[in-house]
This record gives structure tokens, C-alpha cells and sequence, in this order.
């Protein structure tokens, strides 16, 4: 038996691996709405969901419930097999994208065999990536078109026409971060971007280099909300013009699964953002010398954060909340000490930076949602045609430039 | 030196007259043209006289005296340059062309005093002068034979110089169309010529010639051919059997241009060639005999055509043609310098009979008939003086330059191992049938009673103008032939030794085996025969058109067919017109032009243009407008590349 | 092994994509199939070794050419393909034409390259691919753009004249 | 292992299938679509005859071929909008106004 799994390792641990990812990136998605709706409604000075059990924390899953209990029906004149097709592409393709993401610099090993964490490593990752996500385009258009309804049909049009436009400037607003790590895949990138400058200051691609990427990251995170439909560039799902957008005839497990390809796009897009800007895992304070305590900061981000829930349980009304949050407390308290021993502290340190940063930019794309107002279409095609490309284009020019000057 | 060192100046003055007649003064007054015409022609006998001049102080060493100007014609190890050549014999023509031409010129301006064409007939004349040079002069074959055409086609110019007249037109063709054939010969001469010497400069033509061996005799050898073709042009430019037809049909043109083309210079040309490539005659027997033979005959034909004609330009023209025979006669019996003599008498006295022909026409205002004329003797005395001396001439009267002229030829005749007795015996009869046909003109025209209309008819002495070459000429006439008076007539023959650096190989071939002292009692008597005839046929002349003319013409009914042949021509041109014209007329018109240019040629033509348009039109169906089909047609195309390429891959 | 199988799978998928390309009579669904001939057609590289063009192959003909095609087929609304009369000429010369075209290839590829080698190990380095694109091609390469920028120009005047002409 | 002639093999009947297509479509835009399709046949022997000889001008030449695709992809859809607009069909069969 055992030899027979170290025979097809690769097969195996792929395997697992994808099953352990699918199910934390479910659960993540289900929890990115809840965290959605709780900053938005805190940005607009309301409660937001708070009944589904403690601080709603069970929202996700009550919402899960109605989505998979609620009757699906099938419109009239729609052709079915587009119909069916579209959400599952949308979905496939988000969760496939998560796949070539590096979590961590270590490798584990599984059936013997050491793999990264990540599903895998190609040394292209990134142009398959953005295969990934310009393939992503025919969810939502094919969603518009099968709906046989002139609003998802308008929402397809937009929303295709608007990604293709994006995906342009999307790409090469990265070009400058590819010249300087000289490879495609991320790892490589990631550790690229390793050292100090000034004793402080990690040489991430964002401020260091021979040309900080700045430009490159505004027009990169500009271009990411609107490839992913997201507002301030929702323009394939606006309320007030086409009711719901592609989605309009959607309804259930389907539409469910749109808003979960949607977040699943914002992971993916966070995470590159992560890499190619932000260091990836790599932690922002220098591990040695003086700066040797800061391997020790996840543990006490967990502690506090148990600690806090503890005492917020404590004083909850609910009876509920009495007895889950101190639990979920106890629980992060533990995942803290757990952290703070030498074995495992070495294993957290990557992913737990990574997805604090990931986290980070989650909330910024929450805030601008809460934030700015949505753009007309004619604005946002010029923007997208007259103001990121030409930028991310001299941002080409100008760091191949700087790299130029550099190596003499 | 300086004429030697540019020859190219005697051609040159005629043509630069011709040039400014011809563009500039065509409307000018006759004053202008005739000092442009008359200018360069005296010019050009006045350098030819310089010529002499220069070339009399040349060192033999030098001679033949060859200047090449400029390359003309280079083709592979062809080439031929514009080279002209000078010697004895170049001279001699040269000092006839431009004299005669000269006096000629002079005479023209009084008888064309009242032409519309005055410029233009002047502006051929000079053109005729510059290419009569050329020929003479030339240095090779290719090009004497650009001066060779181009007389032809003053030629025909001239003759056809009354344009408007279909006869004078249809002459003019016909000399044309004549002399092409003889032309024909002379390319071919000249095509072997190349092939068997690698070259046309008579310098290295002739040498090389003159070291080759012999034909043998009754052998059609190299040279036997070359000759043979060479003669065929001598008998289309001097107007020899058989293609001495166009002669007398050319007299339609003006008079001058019958006394200077067709008497003195341009029928000569044919002579001149033979004289000029005499080595490759001299080396093939069988020629030798040929051009005897044609001579000879063409001498007696032309004669016995002559008794009978009453148009005195006619009778001219035919006297021509016998002359010219025996020309040929003499150098078929070796005796070139004989030929040249009678060349250069003859050039006197028939252009002087010629002339006064003319001056009798314009006495006569246009009139030819001899039977309309008669008593001009008082009218026109210096023209009858003039013409009975050019008379006496031809008809060999001893002192005058036909004597001594038509007296070497026939002995030489006699004494050359080509001729023989039976050449001598004809010719000597020509002489006869000669003095008779000339007395005849000048009985019927001079003398008797007036056969015209004195009311219609004012007849009157020819200009100044024109009596003053008649003057000049008859004396020319009369002493043209002392300086070759033979030895026997207490003379030296000066002639004969001037031009013996050209002929010095044929004087050793045509040396009569008798010796000296023999030879000369032979030449006595042979000259005692020829006079006695001379003297025959003048009596029967006067006996026939003096005594009793009647006779005349019960001789004519009593001998009615012979009389009638010699009439009809002997019926040569209705012989040529039957036998050669009119199938050639019938074969271009039905096979040439209806059967090959209209059906072969326009049918191929035509017919490609339907097919194309008919394919046109059933291709145009493919055009369905139907895109798949069209991608069908590309399908197969790609099915045929594809299958193509993958047989050669297997192959 | 697995090489095998994956081969003989893409080729299965990218066949019979093909064939639904030509049967469905709905454009939307023929744009589908060759989506996925295209996608399977990338695997194939990636097998082959050719990693960049396959990503390439993505991205380009699948991310833009064939999301325009999409575009357009929304945007004129274009319905199910409407019987009409029948090409002879494609019928009865064409098909036989192309049939024999591509059974010809075929067997000519089948015999005329057995010379060629199997597929083994190594993998063309996406860096070499980039050295001899930018220094041995790098005219050619400019070329394409200028190419690029033209057939925009080209597209955005046939648009321009038509709401012109409205 | 798989021969390499066994990919040359499929495009061949790739690209007989787009040939049939192209054929047999009356759609514009698919008869479009199986040039697209005869393309990437063609581009897949060129990736193969690359991989078999080691050489990767196949592969630049594939990278063109797909540029001029998209260029033509550009043009020709421009083309057929123009067609759609003016003769209200996408039907080539009604789009024969250039015949006898």
C-alpha cells in the first residue's frame, strides 16, 4: 500500500494537497462575505449581520444553507447547457488560479516525497496565472449571453469588453517587477525581492530596486479591481442600471457560485499583489541581530487576538456567544503557543506574513468598495485605455531603463 | 598632299550641294541653286583635277593610295571601314564623273530652265554626283555598294522625275525592280567574297586573289562563282542581257539625266566593277567566255533594235546598250584598259549625242519622233555640227576617239585567247549595223524636208548654256582618243601605260601569243576591215534615207516579220511580262497576301483573341458570388500543390 | 506512460472539439469548441516541451481572439445558422477535396516522418526562446507591432465609417 | 513514449476538419472560427517539427503566426459588423453580390 502511494507520489500529494486548499479556500470565501459585509456596514456606521449566531458569525453558513435549499428554477429560452456551463467555469477557473500560489519557503513532505506549499511550482506560474484570468472573461460573458435577457446580456458585453480592456494594462503593469527578477515564477520572485537597505527597509519590490514600483502597483491594483468586477468598476452588476448584472436569471447554488468565483478572483488577485510588490512571505523585519524577537510576533498576534475573544465572550448577551467565543478563544491561544515553539514557529513565519498581507489588501478592496462611487462606462474605458496603459507602458520603459543604468 | 590626305572631300562637296538644294533653297531662285549645283560640281572637278595633280607626284611604292576615315561596320572579324582608295583607274573615273558631270550640270540649267522642279532635279543630280563618287572611289566592296545603290536610287529618282506621268513612275520602278535582281548577284559575290578571303578591301582582296590558283579551264570553281555573281550586277547596272531592259524605258526621265546616268557615268559602274575585281575573272576562264559572250551579243542585239526605232532617245538608249556590250566584249578578251578607253569615249560622245538629242527635243519643243523632224540642218547648225562630230565618233571614223577606242577592243578581241575569231566577226558587224542606225538619225533628223508644222512648231537654237557643253564635248569627242593612239598610228599609247599598274597581271595574261611585228600588220588590217564597214553601213544609210526613202518601206513589207520582231523588241519585255512578273503579280496577291498574311497570320491573330475571349467567357461562370465555392476552388488547388509536393517528397 | 495518456486524452478532446465546431449550428456553441480545441491544443505544448507558447496559445487566442469572438457573437445576436441552398460546388467537389487534403497529410505525416524522434525528457528553456526572439528576430518582432498597430487603425476606421455613415 | 509524427498527424486532420468547416459553414464568423482553427493546427506542427529537430525558430514562428491571427481576428470581425450592418445577415450565402 504505502509503496504503492511513494510510487505515484506526485499524483497523491497533488491530490491532498488540492483537497485541503479547495476546503480552506470554501471556508475562506464563505468568511470573506462576512468580513464584506461587517466592514462595509461599519464604514456606513451600521451593525451589519450580527444575528446568525455571535457577531453573525454564522452568517456564512446559514447563507450557505439557503443557497443549497432554495429552489433553483431554470428561466424560460435560456440555453441550458451555457446556462450551466458558465458558474462552473467562473468557479473552476478562480480555484484553479488559487492552485499556483507559493504559501510558504519551506517544502513539506508528503508520502514521502518533499512538496512546496502550494499546490505547484511551475517556473512559468505567472503567465499560466494570467492564462487563468483571461479565461476567467467567459464566465461572466457566457453567464450575460445564455440568460436570453437583454440585462445579463448588456452586464456580459460590458463586463467582457471592460476585462479584455484591463487585462491589458493588468499584464504589463507587472513587466517592470518580471525585470527585475529575470523569471516567471514566483518563488523566484519572491526570494528576488529578499535583503535590507538602509538596516530597515526589506527590498520589496514596491520601494526598492533600481526603480521602486510604484507606478507599476498603482496601475496593477487599479487594473485587478476591475478585472475582478469589483466596484468601483462593477459596472457588469450595477443595481441601479442593469438590475443584477450577468447574474440577473441566476439564483441558488449557481449564483453562489459566481460570488464565490468573484472572491476567489480577489484572493488570487491579493496574493499576486502579495508577491510581486509586497515580499510574499517574507517577513518585514530582519531575523537576526536585534530584530531576532520578531519571529516571536505571530504567536502574539494569536494570543491577543484569543485573549481579546475570550473577554469579549465573557461579556456577550447571548448565551451562545458565552459559550462559543471563549472557546474560539482558547482556541487561537492555543494556535498562539503552538506557533511560539521552535519547531513549528519556523513553518508559520511564511504563511502567517503572507496572509496578513493578503488580508490587508482584502480590506482595501472592501474600503474602496465602501469608498469611492461607481465610474460611468465611457470613464472607465478611457481610464483604462488612456491613463493605465500608457503609465504601466512608460513604467516598462522606464524601469528597463533604470536596470540599464544599474548594471553599468 | 592635302587632297589625298582628305579624299573625302570630293564626294563631300556634291553632297553638301545636294543637302542645301535639297532642304534649304528647294524654293529659292535659279540663281541660288544653280551657284549651290554648279559650285560643288566645279569644286569637285576642279579637286578631282588637284587630285591628278597630287596623285601624278605619288611614288609608285604608294599606289594604290588607301585612306581610311573611320571604322563603319564592325561585326565579329567582319569589318569595313569608310576607306576610300585611289588609283589609276579611280582616277580616270573620277576626272570622267566629275567632268562630264560638270558639263552636264552646266547644259541641265538651260534645259530645265523651265521645270517647277528646278531645286529638286538639281539636288538628285548632285546626290547622283556624290554617290557616282563613292562608288568610284571606295576602298571595299561594301562600300562600293553603297554607292552602287545609291546611284539606283537616284536612278530611279531621276527617272521617275516627272512624277505625275504614270510612265515616267512606272519606268522608274522598273529600273528599280531590275536592278535588285542584279543586286542580289553582287551580295552574293560579295557574301564569297568574305567567306573565301575574310575580307572586302580590294587591297587585301585582290593580292590574295592574285596569289590563289586559277580555276582550270571548263571548272566551276570559287572564283568561276564569285565572278559569275559579280557579273549578273554588271549586267543589271550596265544594262546587259537579260536585264538590259529597263534602258530604254528609263529615257522617260530628262534628257541630262539619260546623257549623264544613262550614257556616261552610272551604267558604267557595271565596267568599272569588273575592271576593278578583273583578278578574279582573270583566274577563271569560264567567266572570261561568259562576259565575252554577253557582250558580244548584247552589242549586236541591241544594234539590230536600234536600225528600226524611230524615237531618237530610244535609238540612243540602245546605241548604249551596245556600247556597253563592247565594253564587256573587251574585258571578256582581256583587254580592261581597252574597256576603260571605250568607257571614257563614250562617256564623250554619247553624253555629247545624248545632248544634242536634248537640244534637237528642245528645238523641237518636246517633239521625239524622228519621222516628225527633218531639215534642222540650217535651223539648228551648231547642234547638228556637234552631233555629226559625236557621230562620226561612234561610228568609228578614223581620228576621232571611237576609232581608236572600239579599234583596240576589236583587236584585242581578235588576239586574245578568250574572244577568238567569231566575237571579232560579230562585233565587227556591229560596227556596221553601228554606222548605220547613227546615220540613219542624223539623215532623218537634219536632213530631207521638214516633216512638222512650222506654224505650230518655232524651231530655235538651244541657249548658250546648253551649246557650250556641246561645244566642249565634241572637241572632247575628237581628241578624247589621241592619247591612246596605238603604236602604229605613229602614237604612244599613253592610255594603255597609265593604267597598266592595275592591269599589269592581265596584260600578261592577255598577251597575244603573236609576236609585236605580226601583231601590228594583223591590227592594220583588222582596222582596214572595220572601217570598210563603218564606210558600208554610211552608204546604206544614205542609199536608204536619202536616195530613195521609199525603199524603206518596201523592205519593211517585204521582210515584214523580221521587221516587226525588231519593232516589237524582239517581244523581250512581253516575254519577261509573261513568264515572270505576272506569276510573281498572281502568287503575292493569292498566296502571299490572301493565303498567308489574311489566313495564316490574321487568322492566328484573330483566332487567339476569340479563344481567349470565349475562355473568358466560360471561366466567367466560376464567378457564382458564392464564397464556399470559391473555397472549394482553392481546396483544389491546395489538393494539387499538396499532392504535387508530397510526390516529389516520395519520388 | 502518463505522457502517453495525457497525449492520446488532449488529442480525443481537441478532436472532437473540432467536430462539434462543425456540427453545432449555433455559433456561441462553435466559439465553445474551439475554446476548448484551443485549451487542449496549449496541453499538447506543454507537452511538447513549449511551456511559453502554450501560455502564449492561452492567453492570446484564448483570452483575447476568441473572447472577441464571443463579443461579437453577442453583439449582433447572431441566431442558430439558417438552412439555405447548398453550395454544389463545396458539395460535391469540396468535401471529397478536403477529405483527400487532410487523409493525404495525415498519411503523408504518418509515413514521411516516422524518421522524426519521440518525445523525451528535456524541455526548451523559455530563456533561450526570449535570447533568440529579441536578438535574432527582433526585427520581425518590431514588424509584428507595427503590424499590430495597423490592423488597429484598420478595425477602428471600418467602425468609425459605418457610425458615420448613421 | 508518443512519436513525435503522431502530433504532425493530428493537425493534419485538425486541419482537415477546418478545412471542412470553412466549407460547410454558411455562418461567417464560424467559417471565421475554422480559420482559427486551421491555424492552430498548423501551429501545432510547427511546435512538433521544433521539438523533433531541437530548434526553436518553430516556436518564434508560432509566436508571429498567433500575432497575425489576432491582427486578422481584429480586422475580419470589424468586416463582418460592417457585413451584419448593411446586409442584415451573417449568412455568406446572401452575401453574394459579386457574381455573373
Amino acid at each position: 500500500m504505502s509503496d504503492f502511494l511513494a510510487q505515484h507520489s506526485l499524483l497523491f500529494s497533488s491530490v491532498v494537497k488540492a483537497a485541503i486548499l479547495i476546503l480552506m479556500a470554501l471556508t475562506a470565501l464563505a468568511y470573506l462575505t462576512w468580513f464584506e459585509r461587517k466592514v462595509v456596514a461599519h464604514i456606513q456606521s451600521r451593525w451589519g449581520p450580527y444575528r446568525a449566531g455571535p457577531h453573525g458569525l454564522l452568517q456564512p453558513l446559514a447563507d450557505g444553507v439557503k443557497f443549497i435549499t432554495k429552489e433553483d428554477p431554470m428561466p424560460l429560452g435560456v440555453d441550458k447547457f451555457v446556462f450551466l456551463l458558465a458558474p462552473f467555469l467562473a468557479l473552476s477557473l478562480a480555484l484553479t488560479a488559487l492552485g499556483l500560489i507559493p504559501f510558504g519557503p519551506q517544502t513539506i513532505t508528503l508520502f514521502g516525497r518533499a512538496t512546496p506549499l502550494g499546490i505547484t511550482d511551475l517556473n512559468l506560474g505567472l503567465l499560466f496565472l494570467f492564462a487563468l484570468t483571461s479565461l476567467g472573461v467567459y464566465g461572466v460573458a457566457l453567464a450575460g449571453w445564455a440568460s436570453n435577457s437583454k440585462y445579463p446580456l448588456l452586464g456580459g458585453l460590458r463586463s467582457s469588453a471592460q476585462m479584455v480592456s484591463y487585462e491589458l494594462s493588468l499584464t504589463l503593469s507587472i513587466v517592470g517587477v518580471l525585470l527585475m527578477a529575470g523569471s516567471f515564477s514566483l518563488r523566484d520572485i519572491i526570494n528576488a525581492q529578499q535583503g535590507w537597505q538602509l538596516h530597515f527597509l526589506p527590498r520589496w519590490n514596491i520601494f526598492a530596486g533600481p526603480l521602486p514600483q510604484l507606478l507599476g502597483f498603482f496601475c496593477y491594483f487599479t487594473s485587478a479591481i476591475a478585472e475582478t468586477n469589483r466596484a468601483p468598476f462593477d459596472l457588469a452588476e450595477a443595481e441601479q442600471e442593469l438590475v443584477g448584472g450577468f447574474h440577473t436569471e441566476y439564483s441558488s447554488m449557481k449564483f453562489a457560485m459566481f460570488f464565490m468565483a468573484e472572491y476567489g478572483n480577489m484572493i488570487t488577485v491579493s496574493c499576486l499583489a502579495t508577491i510581486l510588490f509586497f515580499g510574499g512571505w517574507l517577513s518585514p523585519f530582519p531575523g537576526m541581530g536585534g530584530w531576532a524577537w520578531t519571529r516571536f510576533i505571530p504567536a502574539v498576534v494569536f494570543l491577543i487576538a484569543g485573549i481579546s475573544l475570550i473577554i469579549d465572550g465573557i461579556r456577550y448577551t447571548t448565551i451562545y456567544g458565552r459559550i462559543v467565543l471563549p472557546i474560539l478563544g482558547l482556541v487561537l491561544c492555543g494556535v498562539g503557543a503552538l506557533v511560539a515553539m521552535p519547531f513549528a514557529s519556523s513553518y508559520a513565519q511564511g504563511p502567517f506574513w503572507f496572509l496578513t498581507k493578503v488580508l490587508i489588501f482584502l480590506f482595501i478592496y472592501v474600503w474602496v468598495r465602501g469608498t469611492l462611487p461607481r465610474l460611468r462606462y465611457d470613464q472607465l474605458m478611457g481610464l483604462g485605455w488612456k491613463v493605465l496603459l500608457p503609465v504601466s507602458l512608460a513604467n516598462v520603459v522606464l524601469t528597463s531603463l533604470a536596470l540599464l543604468v544599474a548594471h553599468r | 598632299m592635302f587632297l589625298l590626305e582628305h579624299l573625302w572631300i570630293i564626294p563631300a562637296l556634291p553632297l553638301l550641294g545636294a543637302a542645301l538644294n535639297g532642304i534649304f533653297l528647294r524654293r529659292q531662285s535659279h540663281a541660288v541653286i544653280n551657284t549651290v549645283a554648279l559650285g560643288t560640281t566645279a569644286l569637285a572637278f576642279a579637286s578631282a583635277v588637284e587630285l591628278f595633280r597630287e596623285f601624278s607626284a605619288l611614288a609608285t611604292a604608294s599606289v594604290p593610295w588607301v585612306k581610311s576615315f573611320f571604322p563603319w561596320i564592325w561585326a565579329g572579324d567582319f569589318r569595313a571601314d569608310y576607306a576610300l582608295q585611289v588609283d589609276q583607274l579611280t582616277m580616270v573615273m573620277v576626272l570622267v564623273v566629275t567632268g562630264v558631270g560638270f558639263l552636264i550640270h552646266i547644259y541641265s540649267t538651260g534645259y530645265m530652265e523651265h521645270d517647277g522642279g528646278y531645286g529638286r532635279f538639281f539636288c538628285y543630280m548632285n546626290l547622283f554626283m556624290f554617290f557616282m563618287l563613292t562608288l568610284v572611289l571606295a576602298a571595299n566592296y561594301v562600300l562600293l555598294f553603297v554607292g552602287w545603290e545609291g546611284v539606283g536610287l537616284c536612278s530611279y529618282l531621276l527617272v521617275g522625275f516627272w512624277f505625275l506621268k504614270k510612265s515616267a513612275t512606272d519606268a522608274g520602278n522598273k529600273a528599280f525592280w531590275v536592278n535588285r535582281v542584279g543586286d542580289f548577284g553582287f551580295l552574293l559575290a560579295m557574301f564569297m567574297l568574305f567567306r573565301n578571303f575574310g575580307s572586302l578591301d580590294f587591297t587585301r582582296v585582290l593580292p590574295a586573289a592574285a596569289s590563289a590558283p586559277a580555276d582550270p579551264a571548263g571548272h566551276f570553281g570559287t572564283f568561276t562563282w564569285i565572278a559569275l555573281a559579280l557579273m549578273a550586277g554588271a549586267c543589271g547596272k550596265s544594262a546587259q542581257i537579260p536585264l538590259y531592259v529597263w534602258l530604254p524605258d528609263a529615257m522617260e526621265g530628262p534628257t541630262p539625266v539619260s546623257a549623264l546616268i544613262h550614257a556616261a557615268t552610272m551604267v558604267t559602274a557595271g565596267v568599272y566593277v569588273v575592271a576593278r575585281s578583273h583578278i578574279i575573272f582573270l583566274h577563271s576562264p569560264i567567266a572570261m567566255a561568259v562576259v565575252g559572250v554577253i557582250g558580244c551579243v548584247t552589242a549586236l542585239f541591241a544594234a539590230t533594235i536600234a536600225l528600226v526605232q524611230t524615237d531618237i532617245k530610244k535609238v540612243l538608249a540602245y546605241s548604249t546598250i551596245s556600247q556597253l556590250g563592247y565594253m564587256f566584249l573587251a574585258c571578256g578578251a582581256g583587254a580592261f584598259s581597252a574597256g576603260i578607253f571605250h568607257l571614257m569615249t563614250h562617256a564623250f560622245f554619247k553624253a555629247l549625242l545624248f545632248l544634242a538629242a536634248g537640244s534637237v527635243i528642245h528645238a523641237m519643243g518636246g517633239e521625239q519622233d524622228m519621222r516628225k523632224m527633218g531639215g534642222l540642218r540650217k535651223k539648228i547648225p551648231w547642234t547638228y555640227w556637234t552631233m555629226l562630230i559625236a557621230t562620226l565618233a561612234i561610228a568609228g571614223v578614223p581620228g576621232f576617239s571611237g576609232f581608236f577606242s572600239k579599234d583596240a577592243i576589236l583587236s584585242a578581241t581578235f588576239l586574245s585567247p578568250y574572244g577568238g575569231k567569231v566575237l571579232w566577226a560579230i562585233g565587227a558587224f556591229t560596227v556596221l549595223l553601228t554606222a548605220f542606225y547613227m546615220f540613219r538619225l542624223i539623215f532623218l533628223t537634219f536632213f530631207g524636208k521638214a516633216e512638222y508644222d512650222e506654224h505650230q512648231v518655232h524651231v530655235h537654237e538651244s541657249p548658250k548654256s546648253m551649246l557650250v557643253p556641246l561645244v566642249i564635248l565634241a572637241v572632247l569627242s575628237v581628241i578624247g582618243g589621241w592619247q591612246a593612239a596605238p603604236a602604229l598610228w605613229g602614237g604612244e599609247n599613253h592610255f594603255d601605260h597609265y593604267l597598266a599598274p592595275v592591269f599589269a597581271d592581265a596584260a600578261s595574261s592577255a598577251e597575244p601569243s603573236t609576236p609585236a611585228m605580226n601583231a601590228h600588220t594583223i591590227e592594220q588590217q583588222l582596222t582596214l576591215v572595220a572601217f570598210i564597214l563603218a564606210t558600208l553601213g554610211f552608204f546604206i544609210a544614205w542609199w536608204l534615207c536619202i536616195k530613195n526613202p521609199k525603199l524603206r518601206d518596201s523592205l519593211a513589207n517585204t521582210f515584214s516579220a523580221p521587221y516587226r520582231l525588231l519593232v516589237g523588241k524582239y517581244y523581250v519585255d512581253q516575254l519577261y511580262a509573261g513568264a515572270i512578273v505576272r506569276p510573281l503579280v498572281w502568287s503575292s496577291n493569292y498566296v502571299l497576301w490572301h493565303a498567308i498574311d489574311e489566313g495564316l497570320i490574321d487568322g492566328t491573330v484573330n483566332g487567339v483573341a476569340h479563344l481567349t475571349s470565349e475562355t473568358g467567357g466560360q471561366v466567367r461562370r466560376v464567378e457564382s458570388g458564392n464564397t464556399r465555392s470559391y473555397a472549394s476552388w482553392i481546396v483544389l488547388g491546395a489538393v494539387v500543390f499538396t499532392s504535387l509536393l508530397l510526390w516529389l517528397a516520395v519520388r | 506512460m502518463i505522457v502517453t495518456i495525457l497525449f492520446f486524452a488532449l488529442a480525443l478532446i481537441a478532436i472532437s472539439g473540432a467536430v462539434s465546431l462543425i456540427l453545432q449550428r449555433h455559433p456561441i456553441h462553435s466559439a465553445l469548441s474551439l475554446i476548448v480545441v484551443m485549451v487542449a491544443i496549449a496541453g499538447l505544448y506543454l507537452l511538447l516541451g513549449a511551456q511559453f507558447i502554450a501560455a502564449v496559445q492561452i492567453i492570446v487566442y484564448g483570452g483575447a481572439i476568441m473572447v472577441l469572438f464571443v463579443f461579437v457573437i453577442m453583439l449582433l445576436n447572431a441566431g442558430a445558422e439558417e438552412r439555405t441552398n447548398f453550395s454544389r460546388m463545396a458539395a460535391y467537389v469540396g468535401l471529397p477535396l478536403a477529405v483527400v487534403l487532410a487523409a493525404g497529410m495525415a498519411w503523408w505525416a504518418s509515413t514521411g516522418s516516422q524518421s522524426l524522434p519521440t518525445l523525451s525528457g528535456e524541455v526548451t528553456q523559455t530563456h533561450a526562446l526570449a535570447m533568440m526572439l529579441f536578438q535574432e528576430y527582433a526585427f520581425p518582432f518590431e514588424l509584428t507591432s507595427i503590424l499590430v498597430l495597423i490592423a488597429i487603425l484598420g478595425a477602428l476606421t471600418l467602425a468609425k465609417r459605418e457610425s458615420g455613415q448613421e | 513514449m508518443v512519436p513525435i509524427s503522431y502530433f504532425i498527424v493530428l493537425s493534419a486532420v485538425l486541419f482537415g476538419l477546418g478545412v471542412i468547416g470553412f466549407l460547410f459553414r454558411r455562418n461567417i464568423i464560424t467559417m471565421f472560427m475554422s480559420i482559427e482553427l486551421m491555424l492552430n493546427a498548423v501551429n501545432l506542427a510547427f511546435v512538433a517539427f521544433s521539438r523533433a529537430f531541437s530548434q526553436l525558430q518553430g516556436q518564434i514562428f508560432v509566436f508571429f503566426v498567433i500575432v497575425v491571427a489576432a491582427a486578422e481576428a481584429a480586422v475580419g470581425l470589424a468586416i463582418v459588423i460592417l457585413i451584419a450592418r448593411n446586409r442584415q445577415t451573417l449568412n455568406v450565402e446572401r452575401v453574394n453580390l459579386l457574381k455573373l
